[in-house]
């Protein structure tokens, strides 16, 4: 079940002798965490609305018809998806390290990775120029021997979100590791399982919820990034440019309306993704 | 060298079948002109494709001294191009190819009854202005200081297109903004109005061919093609002025296109 | 009418439970039954936490599920032992047994003082300040007893309150436990796979199995008509009340029961209750000479065949129930109206203070 | 203990006759994780490295000594705390619902709360004018009552900071709370506590790893926001001019090394509050 | 030196444990001792997931805790019981079992059948799709019997399996269990409150108290002379090993003992134990008349007193422990040397399947 004090509610399942009355459900929340809910809903929803309400609607089909936005909104979900392939295969490690990791620093090392949070995207274009660029501190050495450079690619777009959005899911994720049950793990150990077979099959089974969280969170901002990914890929048409800075480009090119009409396909796009992953995905299998 | 430049299909063996890119970095207030400049460019070039990356000033300056590869760099202000060109990164001179210049900028209807650049004062008015290190804010901080105004300002922006934004929402009262973002801004949304001490601080749009370029024959030439009397019609259009041109403008408000 | 009246239809995936449960005030009433017969699925209805879909709760007069009515669990006065302890992993061994004060808004430093007495009830003062991670297994089992009881409900639901304990220790806390019921005037249902357990602290017994009750009644009745096998293996129990002095138990009609006391402190003679087995019933033919310490002539009234064993009531100085085997009843010829004696080894019998 | 499939190793505590050797840690982080964590951590923590070489050191001292630095460091730690707070005091309500609430189009909620991450950043600053504006949905009625208006103030910055970081929080306190043992709820019902009562004193406990996880994300983004409240807030100095606008302002003015030497000021003292936090606020009490 | 030894010291927050351990090849030790006593820490040491601070782990001459060496708990070859079960709460209750086959490399559908053979071998097989939050809780425990037996261990840890068993199916894993140690080449540790556990199951016992081995030794040792009245209390048992057929257990040297064997397979003769408690066993002076099936003439050897009873040791066509009161000692006048009569109720002994 999934509420705590909420009372299941069952008849007999196969036997159709004597049909249970439909459940009515009582909700497990305490109703003085209504109100502020509700406020925070009404807070964040509102401005939606009003941006809907001052968009121009007829405008819409024009827009998704133009093979620049097109190109756009298709890059922003592959790079934001590869974005956040590629945050799972090395940030979810990170989380264990941090989760489980017993050595001196580590605090030190959770804030760092915190770091491209707290960066002001632009900057943080920069330093990925600093690290990878073809005058980076690793990017020189990877151009002068094989000549390739890595901004202003597709790949780059990739890089720039995994920088920014990548720290969301190694903090979600380590809260969830830290909030598992270790006896499990234990029992697992004793079963003959390795580390790896033990967080294979117990300890990411549980934390299933708080990664599926970290990783809404990791693909949503990096469906959103801007600064950074603006700084270190461009926005070349065509090659680079994602939905951020094809908004972008129309404030400049002084089309606000533009703008929201792109934005709200960006919105649409990513509530119709996020609503239907199926609830299941982050739901747990708990007791005993 | 950059033969390999993972932008560009590496170079092959026919030069002369070759399809050529031309990558120009320009500051975004250019972004309508521009655009409209690159096709004509490409049809006056067969086998050119002009490509556009469209940026804050200051970000296409940090992306060129990164080694972009770019092959033009136009920039909203002498500062930014000074950045690159004091890298080591230009390449020849630069030229100032355009100014523009500053204008009142109410919302539509002009709410505040905003006639003139002495209403900038008033504190009972919401005021954006750009940032004293942005280039619309410095020339607007000498031109209120030759006037001898002290402006009340609510909000200082670090580019011009987020005070037009705040004007464009009907947030501020009034803004100065230059005259080419009064022209771009959506229908009917923003009401220009022009005023004498604009003169005071005009500001300009610089140009330059990059030391990195990979097409430099084609950089050289679409710096020159800029300031040949077709592209300049093209810019006039979009509400810039010729370098050469000094007079007033015109003292009737221009409304938005 | 008050006490517990339960009478309701739940199901839980494709297992199916139909109960009906009296339990008077001050009563207890024992839930037996095989693993899966559901009996902590009939518990958790009576907490509130499943919600049957048919059938009727009360307590007390008040109606706590019933059609179109369910009071939530926390407005259920009510105290519960989990099968899995279920304390809260984040509080110390004292603030868990606190919590229920708290909650019924006795104040902090009081919920402390009495949680702190109840603890020294069960005997674990020296462990108060841990963590339940941090007991062992029997130690946890008595804090969840404490926590249900700490709060005085109206309701107790304890299931299977003891099996984490040792011999000794369970001994202590089912006196305890014992005594608090019988003080008690609320209503406990009791879930337990020890038959001694069941017989001592419940007044009646009810037997579940595959979810339905399949027996039920005052615990003599249920001992001496077992109505299965199953039952019969459960339920049985010869149990006195007396007065407890050095040499046994001595009942009101002034026959002494010899029994091992020596747990008993050794003063004033107390109220006690002294069991024993069915099974460690000898009968003769003739009076023995030898250690069993209780020898009553009694004569047989009844007798009923059950797996592997037949069930022999005696009347006498002493009313007993006997277990032997069907060949001794043929052997030595036993039918009903038959003189014989009856002997326990004061060994085999418990002595618990009433 | 803290991890799974460590041994403990503990000697007589108090009884000082026979010391325990000093305990040598295993840690219980499966080996082959530590590949990809070690190359997640050098692909987040390079670019910073890049940044710290390229920085103007010689110049921070006289940076940090600028009242218009000092100011703009000041305001970014006050709005960013503020919105966290607020984010905590409206976000982990919605959580619980998210988690907890059984109603129809929850899933379309849990979408429609994670908009503000992918709205591009200018837009997001839009999105609330649209809202909160003095022409805004809700702005211009209380205008036109109490002649107040949100935008451009000090408040106006935590509002946009919350707008957009909340969302962090949410999803990350929600993943938390989907992950808890609703067993320890349930005892606490049947011990009289109230839905409020067991959240507080059962569930919040429980999920602390993950709510600390989630108001570290939170602040981190609000310290780092850029585009959303340099649109609705503006960046007028001494009054709404945050750290992340004095760098772009930086920029813009052809001034990059400055711009690098404030975010160095920014991600330093990010990492120095995050490191100091005690590492026991995000730990667990976990078993039986 | 095969089997398991075990010498260490450990520490657990203030709790100290000083334990000496040895179990041979095939053997089984049962750990005896109150609430606390560190039965649970004791073998979370043999486990390795509790590193002493002193001492050596050996199992069949490998080192698994020494000074400098300490093998993982993955790589033990051990199969641990858990006192809460630990079942892996996203895996249904036959993944759960096939868990230790899994990780030591057997495929997935030889895992699984071989994990159904169990799930069959402790009467689950209706519920092996269950997730372990929807079993009850003497279902769940059996699983983690099964799950810890299914491996095939060279150690196995059993920390109060059968406590959460309902009489019936305890009686039938105590005997499937039985049969399994018996089989099993292995060393076996087994924590217990049931005496009765402990004497069916185990060769040794070893009794902890407060941390410290109080006392060792084969059972029938223990059971003679037990060293403090708790042991008394605690172990007894007499034990034979015989042939069942319709009427009792005949013993190689002839001696039959009746005894209620109903729940075993009626036809052809099989090896079996019959075991019953020394207070069971009444002693005559004279041959009596009666219902106990079981009579032996038999001389007393030995006697011993403790906490409200005298232990007699006695011999003749049987060997059998008898506890009695120290009054029926006086009145009888019992001495070493008398001869008397021993009876043992059929109802009172318990068969299992050798
Ligand atoms: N959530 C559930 N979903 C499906 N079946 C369940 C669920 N919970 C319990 N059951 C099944 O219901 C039956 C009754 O379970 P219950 O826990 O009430 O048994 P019990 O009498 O308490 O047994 P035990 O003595 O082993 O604790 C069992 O067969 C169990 O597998
Ligand atoms: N992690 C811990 N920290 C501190 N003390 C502990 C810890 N774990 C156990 N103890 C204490 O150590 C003692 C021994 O515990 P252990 O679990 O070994 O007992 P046990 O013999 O298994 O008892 P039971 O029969 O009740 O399960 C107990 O007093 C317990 O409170
Ligand atoms: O951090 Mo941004 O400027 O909101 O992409
Ligand atoms: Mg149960
Ligand atoms: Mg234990």
């Amino acid at each position: 079940m999934s509420i705590s004090t909420e009372s299941e509610r069952a008849g007999p399942v196969g036997g159709g002798a004597r049909p249970p009355r439909a459940p009515r459900e009582r909700s497990g929340i305490p109703p003085l965490l209504l109100a502020p809910a509700g406020i925070g809903l009404v807070f964040l929803i509102i401005p939606l609305v009003g941006l809907m309400v001052r968009a121009p609607w007829t405008e819409l089909p024009d827009q998704l018809g133009r093979e620049i936005v097109r190109d756009a909104l298709a890059r922003s979900m592959y790079t934001a998806s590869m974005a956040t392939l590629l945050s799972l295969l090395l940030g979810v490690p990170i989380a264990v390290v941090l989760a489980h990791g017993r050595f001196r620093g580590r605090g030190l090392v959770r804030a760092l990775v915190t770091v491209p949070l707290v960066l002001p995207p632009v900057v943080g274009g920069v330093a990925l120029f600093a690290a990878l660029g073809r005058r980076g501190v690793i990017g020189q050495h990877v151009h002068d021997w094989t000549g390739y450079s890595l901004p202003f690619t597709t790949n780059a777009v990739i890089i720039a979100e995994t920088f920014v959005a990548m720290p969301f899911l190694i903090i979600a994720v380590e809260g969830a590791l830290r909030g598992a049950d270790p006896r499990f793990t234990e029992a697992a150990s004793t079963l003959g399982a390795t580390r790896w077979y033990a967080f294979r099959r117990v300890t990411l089974p549980q934390v299933m919820p708080g990664i599926a969280a970290g990783a809404v969170l990791c693909w949503a901002r990096a469906l959103g990034e801007f600064g950074a990914t603006v700084t270190f890929a461009g926005s070349l048409e065509g090659r680079t440019m994602v939905m951020p800075s094809a908004v972008y480009r129309e404030l400049e090119a002084g089309h606000p309306d533009t703008a929201i009409a792109l934005s709200l396909v960006l919105m649409v796009i990513s509530v119709v993704v996020l609503a239907s992953l199926r609830e299941h995905w982050i739901s747990p299998g708990r007791t005993r | 060298n950059d033969d390999d430049d993972a932008l560009v299909p590496s170079g092959s063996s026919t030069p002369a079948a070759e399809r050529r890119e031309l990558m120009v970095f320009a500051a975004a207030s250019l972004t309508g002109a521009f655009t409209e400049l690159g096709k004509k460019f490409e049809s006056d070039h067969p086998g050119v494709t002009v490509r556009f990356n469209f940026g804050s000033s200051g970000t296409l300056a940090t992306q060129i001294n990164e080694g972009a590869p770019a092959d033009v760099f136009a920039s909203a202000s002498p500062a930014t191009m000074t950045t690159v060109t004091d890298a080591g990164n230009g390449a020849g001179e630069a030229v100032t190819f355009v100014k523009n210049r500053l204008e009142i900028a109410v919302p539509a209807g002009n709410p505040g009854e905003v006639d003139d650049i002495e209403d900038f004062a008033d504190d009972g008015l919401d005021i954006a202005l750009c940032a004293d290190t942005a280039p619309c804010g410095a020339a607007a901080d000498k031109m209120f200081a030759a006037a001898n105004i002290t402006p009340k300002p609510d909000t200082r922006e670090a580019d011009v297109k987020a005070v037009l934004t705040k004007v464009e929402a009907g947030e501020v009262d009034a803004a100065l903004v230059y005259h080419t973002d009064v022209l771009s801004a959506a229908a009917g949304k923003v009401e220009g109005i022009s005023f004498e001490e604009s003169d005071l601080a005009i500001n300009d749009y610089l140009i330059s061919a990059l030391k990195d370029a990979k097409h430099a024959d084609l950089a050289t030439q679409f710096v020159e093609f800029i300031q040949t009397d077709a592209a300049q019609d093209v810019l006039k259009a979009a509400g810039f002025e010729s370098p050469g041109a000094t007079e007033s403008a015109s003292p009737s408000a221009s409304p938005a296109s | 009418m008050t006490g517990l009246t339960a009478d309701f239809r739940v199901g839980r995936g494709t297992f199916h439970l139909d109960l009906g449960l009296t339990v008077p005030p001050g009563g207890t009433v024992a839930l037996l039954g095989p693993n899966g017969a559901g009996k902590s699925t009939a518990l958790r209805v009576l907490t509130g936490l499943l919600r049957p879909y048919e059938g009727e709760v009360r307590l007390d007069g008040t109606v706590l599920d019933g059609p179109g009515v369910h009071v939530a669990p926390e407005r259920r006065p009510i105290g519960v032992v989990w099968q899995d302890y279920r304390l809260f992993p984040n509080l110390s061994a004292l603030d868990n047994v606190a919590f229920g004060l708290r909650t019924r808004g006795v104040g902090k430093t009081e919920a402390r003082e009495r949680a702190a007495a109840w603890i020294e009830r069960v005997g674990l003062t020296e462990h108060a300040r841990k963590k339940p991670g941090s007991l062992s297994g029997g130690q946890a089992q008595r804090v969840a007893l404490a926590r249900a009881l700490a709060p005085e409900p109206k309701l107790l639901l304890l299931d299977e309150p003891l099996a984490a304990l040792d011999a000794r220790t369970r001994l202590d806390v089912r006196t305890n436990l014992r005594k608090h019921l019988a003080d008690f005037g609320g209503a406990t249902v009791l879930v337990t796979h020890d038959p001694l357990d069941a017989m001592v602290l419940a007044s009646d017994v009810l037997v579940l199995e595959e979810g339905r009750a399949v027996q039920r009644g005052p615990v003599a009745e249920v001992a001496r008509h077992p109505q299965t096998d199953y039952v019969a293996q459960l339920v049985g129990l010869n149990l006195y009340r007396g007065i407890a002095d050095t040499t046994g138990v001595r009942l009101p009609d002034g026959t002494v029961i010899s029994a091992v006391m020596d747990h008993l402190a050794p003063h004033d003679p107390v109220e006690v209750l002294v069991a024993f087995s069915p099974s460690a019933v000898s009968v003769f033919t003739e009076r023995p000479v030898g250690t069993p310490r209780n020898v009553f002539p009694a004569q047989i009234t009844d007798m009923e065949l059950h797996a592997g064993a037949v069930r022999l009531r005696l009347e006498g100085a002493l009313d007993v129930l006997a277990d032997v085997t069907a060949g001794a009843v043929a052997d030595l010829d036993l039918v009903p109206g038959r003189q014989v004696w009856a002997t326990v080894k004061a060994t085999e019998t418990s002595v618990y203070p009433a």
